[in-house]
């Protein structure tokens, strides 16, 4: 429990329950600032589950979480937003029918003035607010996919999968958070995308050093290649946390993964 | 070419196809005979579906892009030909105006179902408040009447903001109820609440604004009489022009990407920082407050109103004109507005059958063209902006 | 208020109450199998009463009067034609706006509604105006100081009550009552035990239009009169019934369908001078329920995945 | 821009087309006249009598070829609502062609439309709404009634009915200016008369359900029901009375007088009561009259109680024009003066209006029906002892 106490994120005891189903039991988890932890564990084991609680979309059944020294628990997913996390979701939840800088402008609400005086009388303001957030948006695209930048205002249904996943790492991203959630980025892609997708991610981690960034992944390739530290779930409970190689090795995990008894 | 050919051709389409618009809606308000209307429709829609085919509607769209301060002026230009045509007609004076004062209603409900999400049942209760509204006051006080239009509105709001506690807490089929109950109970109420004229309804008196009277024919000289329906017109034109406006740069700012991210996914919102509360408030409030606007100004303009005028199945043809139109484009909603109230005035034919068409139009529109006819396009905050 | 008044007034509740629940079990069923509101269902009714109105004269002009053969060949003729009618608009119109929002098939259905009953209005001989219901059931009365019961009313009581118990045997005693919850339960796990989706969905449209039609009848038998625009509100309180109980829960809109009856009832008792106010009273109380208990009073599950 | 050309071709091509129809028009100017009346719903019955008594009318003067114009009648239905008659009323009121207009049977409809004919000073004739206010609550000189209002009839009925013994009534009216009309004036005859009233309720004009109020009348054990509104309503009332075992004879006002109430009831209609201005049709001057032209054109439905009054009206709008030519500020001056002073005779007899408009008809004809018709009362087998009115 050392990285407990100077940890960015420290998840205490944390403990989800759906009536009778645990999803979380007593689950304790800290990230230091500026690694990447990654998540694993079999389906239903809780991953996903997690970032719901700490994203404030499922109320905590026990437990606290605590993000930069300050009590998040049950914070709502807005106040997590504010606090400076931003997350992906598995199933990507963009919206098709919104250009791609509307997509990565959601994530952005943070920087963008939202009183209805604002938006409907000062339109010289907010034409300079605007212009700002384009450069933005587009330097961050960029760094993903340069062709995208030049398409920024078309519908978000007509790209393929791997940038859907690279628009939502954007809008994610833009807000500038410190501590950044991916949900199972490589799910519905091939191998070769999932190593391209990694490249942006070390990428954007080279950019931004002082990121953190938590990761569940299936993908044991990817979870080796990008992750300081692994931390593997089963049944809602921590049974294992290390470096790759150390998890890889241990017995229950083998055991989780493959059922041996 | 040089600039001012460039400048002509991006002119043409569009002052061409308006040009074309107003000489037929002139025309079809005009005729007389069924067939000949008939006839006009049939051509109208060729015309369309032509224009359509052969890339006309792009070439138009573009030019009204390009060229969008010499459009709106062509538009108003365009809108006092027509009024000037008809100057002394009653009747098609009425329609006209009939239709400007629907376009604002369902401009406001656009706002709620378009962007917001929000389906509101009770459209035609919201503008009855507006309309009772300004019945009351009209009767009983010395309000000036373009305060009271406003007042109209704000009553809508606030009587609006009894359902929001339910509408917020519950989902689609759920927050559909909340607003069908309201519009069958608001209808009710007025039928047997006998303070507000009951079944019998209320007459309302014609505007007047800074001793301008409304209802009186507009006299020049000896032998110039214009019809009293201009006045409403020329103050509904004012009215529809700024709810455009507003509604317009909502949709084009960052409060129009809230309530879209808001629509299509609450939770993702959520995630990223969106009150959803709050702007579905804002949406229902807005949509409200302009909805009631439009109805104490019908109703000061139609001069009588009772239960009747506000039943579900008005609120019912609120929601298929917007869905006809394109759901979220407000463009879209002057067209179906105009569509679905002049043709079957005109075409008496129809006119009996014109509840059971508007239902199974929408039937249709839903099941192949959900989009509407003018779908909504993506979002353009800046128009004629481009990135360096 | 006397013992005779105050079971005059239990009366009139329970026949209200019995024909909202009618209506509103249709309701329920629908989202039980297919998560969607059908809101023509209440001009589903009224297609059914003119159904059987026209029935019944057409039996005149054959020549057949008596009471009995007309009731049960009128109700059979009804039920029939709503339950297939029932089944085309599940085939045509709802089972192809699936892959749709929730509100474009709420939307659909709303206005195939206003089709219905605008087409009995223009197309139906006189059905722009009410046109009067035969009593085809024995009038003869008994009273009891205030408390008049009539035979005919009894009866018609009685048919109701019938159909609803015999509505809730078929889902929770009979093979195709297992696939339909099956079906509302999960319909991909419904689908992979091998239960035909589509024609659960079909028959479960057919079932709930023909109990319309029963309701349609009823309410013919006992106010002697039908008009057009009577299913409107029908409908709009069998949803709101259904609602209130909790959609896709049987019992619940049984309950719903009675307690909205009651609620009219008290509401006319207490405001006698206006007892239209009953309807207004009625609706308030939904929408407070809706604020208080957002998915009804039995709560209907909701899981979303994130 | 193919598109547009063709708009333009579509459009001239219309415009030709209806140059030539408007030239095909026959020697005679057409002059168009209205008529407004409830065509659907519970009193379309009456509404539809009505309009085939003013149709007459015009087919007989475009058959005569002393006739100086061609006329067209334009008609309109208000469905017995009040906006949607003051939404027909703006229609004809705006429509600059029409002349003149033979208007409105239901009184909550033309009570709200008046303000809409001074408006536009569209000149009408009231061929059957009752309400006194839709003449004496204004002084609009474009507002004219051939038949009689509610006053004379509530009073009629007051007397007969306290006559009769009977001594303790419940009012139940429908909330419109109509229906409070009635409960106004029956309720200050039949207390001038001693009748006592036990109960009153005002009921919306779509009311379905009656059995709250009629379980509360029952407990109370009143001699008469009072209704004070129209058909539809009538109907419901009396079916659900049956149905809890009400015993109260049933007294209605001459909204009710309609073969639709009877079909609507069956056997339950036998010994309603009703009260109505004017002579039965086959007892006017003219009534015979009429009543062999009307079926020699052949309309499917009859006329009903308020043909008469609306081929009178009609007829009036048509002698007027063709007496003053086209114009609508004429033809009301004309009308205008057609008084005690100088009366026209009709098919009613004769018709004189006075300051407001109002034609005065004094004879009150008192209905019951009988074996499935409205019987006048003195003929009734009940006025001879022969049946009972219910607690007689």
């Amino acid at each position: 429990m050392t990285g407990a106490v100077n940890g960015l994120l420290t998840a205490r005891d944390l403990t989800k329950r759906f009536g009778g189903v645990v999803a979380l039991n007593a689950l304790n988890i800290s990230v230091r600032p500026g690694h990447i932890l990654g998540l694993i564990g079999p389906n239903g084991s809780g991953k996903t589950t997690f970032f719901n609680v700490v994203t404030g979309i499922y109320p905590t059944s026990g437990g606290s979480v605590a993000f930069a020294g300050e009590d998040i628990t049950d914070f709502s997913p807005q106040a997590v937003y504010r606090a400076g996390i931003a997350r992906t979701f598995q199933r990507s939840r963009l919206s098709l029918s919104l250009s791609v800088f509307d997509n990565i402008m959601v994530g952005n609400h943070i920087r963008l003035d939202q009183g209805l005086w604002f938006n409907v009388m000062r339109r010289r303001d907010f034409k300079r607010q605007f212009e700002e957030s384009f450069e933005r948006a587009r330097e961050l695209v960029t760094v993903f996919n340069p062709p995208l930048a030049a398409r920024m205002f078309e519908a978000v249904g007509g790209f393929p999968m791997i940038d859907h996943r690279r628009i939502e790492f954007c809008r994610a991203l833009i807000s500038g958070p410190r501590l950044l959630l991916l949900d199972e980025p490589s799910a519905g892609m091939t191998h070769d995308e999932t190593t391209e997708l990694m490249d942006n991610i070390l990428e954007v981690k080279e950019r931004l050093e002082d990121l953190t960034i938590i990761i569940i992944e299936h993908e044991m390739g990817v979870i080796e290649r990008i992750t300081d530290i692994c931390v593997v779930l089963n049944f809602g409970q921590k049974i294992c946390e290390g470096a790759y190689q150390d998890v890889a090795a241990d017995k229950l995990v083998q055991e989780a993964y493959l059922g041996i008894q | 070419m040089n600039r001012a050919g460039a400048v002509f051709a991006s002119l043409l389409p569009g002052v061409g196809s308006a040009v074309a618009v107003t000489v037929y809606v002139i025309l079809l308000l005009a005729v007389e005979s069924q067939a000949a209307i008939a006839a006009l429709l049939v051509a109208g829609v060729i015309a369309v579906l032509a224009a359509a085919r052969f890339g006309g509607m792009a070439r138009i769209g573009k030019s009204f892009a390009e060229r969008r301060i010499a459009m709106n002026l062509v538009i108003v230009v365009a809108a006092l030909a027509m009024i000037g045509f008809f100057y002394e007609d009653h009747f098609v004076l009425l329609l006209v105006a009939t239709v400007i004062i629907y376009v604002i209603a369902c401009l406001g409900l656009n706002l709620q179902f378009g962007y917001a999400g929000t389906l509101n049942f009770a459209g035609a209760a919201f503008f009855g408040v507006g309309c009772y509204t300004a019945a009351v006051l009209t009767k009983n006080t010395a309000m000036p009447d373009l305060l009271i239009l406003v007042v109209g509105g704000v009553m809508a709001a606030v009587i609006g903001s009894l359902l929001i506690l339910p509408v917020l807490r519950t989902r689609s089929h759920y927050s559909a109820v909340v607003t069908i109950a309201f519009a069958l109970m608001f209808k009710i109420f007025l039928e047997v609440n006998d303070t507000l004229g009951g079944p019998q309804g209320l007459r309302v008196d014609g505007m007047n604004v800074l001793g301008w009277v409304f209802n009186d024919n507009i006299e020049i000289g000896e032998n110039f009489e214009a019809s009293f329906y201009l006045n409403y017109i020329v103050l509904g034109l004012v009215i529809l022009a700024l709810t455009f406006i507003v509604v317009r740069r909502l949709e084009r700012s960052w409060v129009g990407l809230n309530l879209d991210a808001v629509r299509l996914d609450e939770t993702a919102a959520a995630c990223f920082g969106l009150n959803i509360t709050r702007w579905k408030i804002t949406a229902f409030m807005l949509g409200n407050f302009i909805v009631g606007l439009a109805g104490a100004f019908y109703a000061m303009m139609i001069g009588f109103i009772a239960p009747t005028n506000f039943t579900f199945s008005d609120s019912l043809n609120l929601i298929a004109i917007i869905l006809l139109g394109g759901i979220g484009n407000p463009w879209g909603v002057v067209v179906a507005t105009t569509v679905l109230i002049i043709v079957p005035e005109k075409l008496q034919v129809i006119e009996e059958y014109r509840f059971l068409l508007f239902g199974a139009l929408v039937i249709l529109i839903l099941l192949f063209r959900p989009e509407g006819l003018l779908p909504r396009p993506l979002r353009t905050y800046l128009p004629g902006w481009q990135p360096k | 208020m006397d013992v005779g008044v105050f079971g005059q007034y239990v009366m009139n509740g329970l026949m209200l109450g019995m024909m909202y629940a009618l209506v509103a079990v249709g309701f329920t069923l629908f989202f039980g199998v297919m998560d969607i509101i059908n809101f023509s269902h209440g001009d589903v009714v009224t297609v059914g009463a003119f159904t059987g109105l026209a029935t019944y004269l057409g039996l005149s002009r054959l020549g057949i009067t008596w009471a009995p053969a007309q009731v049960v060949i009128v109700l059979v003729v009804a039920m029939l034609c709503m339950a297939a009618l029932g089944a085309l608009i599940a085939k045509y119109l709802v089972l192809p706006l699936k892959a749709a929002p929730a509100l474009n098939t709420l939307l659909l259905t709303l206005m195939l509604g206003t089709v219905l009953h605008e087409a009995i209005r223009l197309f139906y001989s006189r059905g722009a105006n009410p046109l009067r219901f035969p009593s085809l059931l024995p009038t003869n009365a008994y009273s009891f100081g205030n408390f008049t019961l009539r035979v005919d009313i009894a009866m018609v009581l009685a048919a109701g009550l019938v159909a609803i118990v015999g509505i809730h045997l078929v889902i929770n005693r009979t093979k195709l009552g297992l696939a339909i919850r099956a079906v509302a339960q999960d319909e991909e796990t419904a689908k992979t035990m091998g239960i035909n989706f589509t024609l659960i969905v079909l028959v479960t449209f057919a079932i709930s239009s023909g109990l319309a039609a029963f309701a349609g009848i009823l309410y013919g038998l006992y106010y002697s009169e039908i008009d057009f625009a009577m299913g409107i509100l029908l409908g709009v309180i069998g949803f709101s019934a259904a609602i209130v109980g909790g959609l896709g829960n049987i019992y619940g809109s049984i309950i719903g369908g009675f307690l909205f009856a009651a609620l009219e009832t008290v509401g006319a008792v207490a405001i006698p001078f206006a007892s239209a106010y009953k309807d207004v009273f009625a609706f308030g109380v939904v929408i407070l329920i809706m604020a208080w208990r957002p998915t009804g009073l039995i709560r209907e599950k909701i899981s979303e995945r994130v | 821009m193919t598109a547009i050309r063709f708009r333009h071709v579509t459009a001239f091509a219309a415009a030709l087309a209806l140059g030539l129809a408007s030239t095909a028009a026959d020697a005679k100017p057409t002059i168009k006249v209205g008529f407004i009346g409830p065509l659907t719903g519970g009193t379309s019955s009456n509404g539809i009598g009505g309009r085939n008594s003013a149709d007459l009318a015009v087919r007989l003067r475009n058959a005569d070829p002393k006739a100086k114009y061609t006329y067209k009648l334009i008609v309109l239905d208000d469905q017995c609502k009040p906006n949607i008659g003051v939404q027909a009323a703006t229609k004809l009121g705006a429509n600059k062609d029409v002349i003149a207009a033979a208007t409105h049977y239901c009184s909550a409809v033309a009570i709200s439309t008046v303000d809409v004919y001074h408006k536009f000073g569209l000149p009408i004739i009231v061929w059957g709404a009752v309400l006194p206010d839709i003449t004496y609550g204004n002084n609009y000189k474009e507002v004219h009634r051939v038949n009689g209002t509610m006053i004379n009839q509530n009073e009629t009925a007051a007397k007969f009915m306290t006559g009769l013994g009977y001594k303790t009534w419940a009012i139940i009216h429908d909330t419109t200016d109509c229906g409070k009309g009635h409960n106004k004036y029956f309720t200050k005859f039949l207390t001038a008369d001693g009748g006592k009233i036990v109960a009153r309720f005002g009921v919306t004009s779509d009311q379905q359900d009656f059995t709250a109020e009629l379980t509360k009348i029952k407990s109370l054990h009143p001699d008469v029901i009072y209704f004070g509104g129209l058909t539809p309503i009538g109907v419901r009332i009396r079916a659900q009375m049956e149905k809890l075992g009400v015993k109260a004879q049933f007294e209605c006002t001459s909204g009710i007088v309609s073969d639709a109430f009877i079909e609507g009831l069956g056997k339950l209609a036998e010994g309603t009561l009703a009260f109505r201005e004017g002579a039965p049709t086959e007892k006017l001057p003219g009534g015979k009259h009429f009543l062999a032209q009307y079926k020699k054109q052949g309309y499917s439905d009859p006329p009903e109680a308020y043909g008469a009054f609306a081929f009178t009206a009609m007829n009036l709008i048509l002698d007027t024009i063709e007496a003053v030519g086209p114009n609508r500020k004429k033809v009301d001056r004309a009308l205008n003066k057609i008084t005690a002073a100088n009366p026209v005779n009709s098919i009613i007899g004769k018709v004189a209006f006075d300051d407001h408009g109002q034609n005065t008809i004094a004879v009150i004809t008192k209905y019951v029906v009988q074996d499935g018709k409205w019987t006048v009362w003195k003929e009734s087998d009940y006025a001879k002892g022969l049946r009972k009115l219910k607690g007689r």
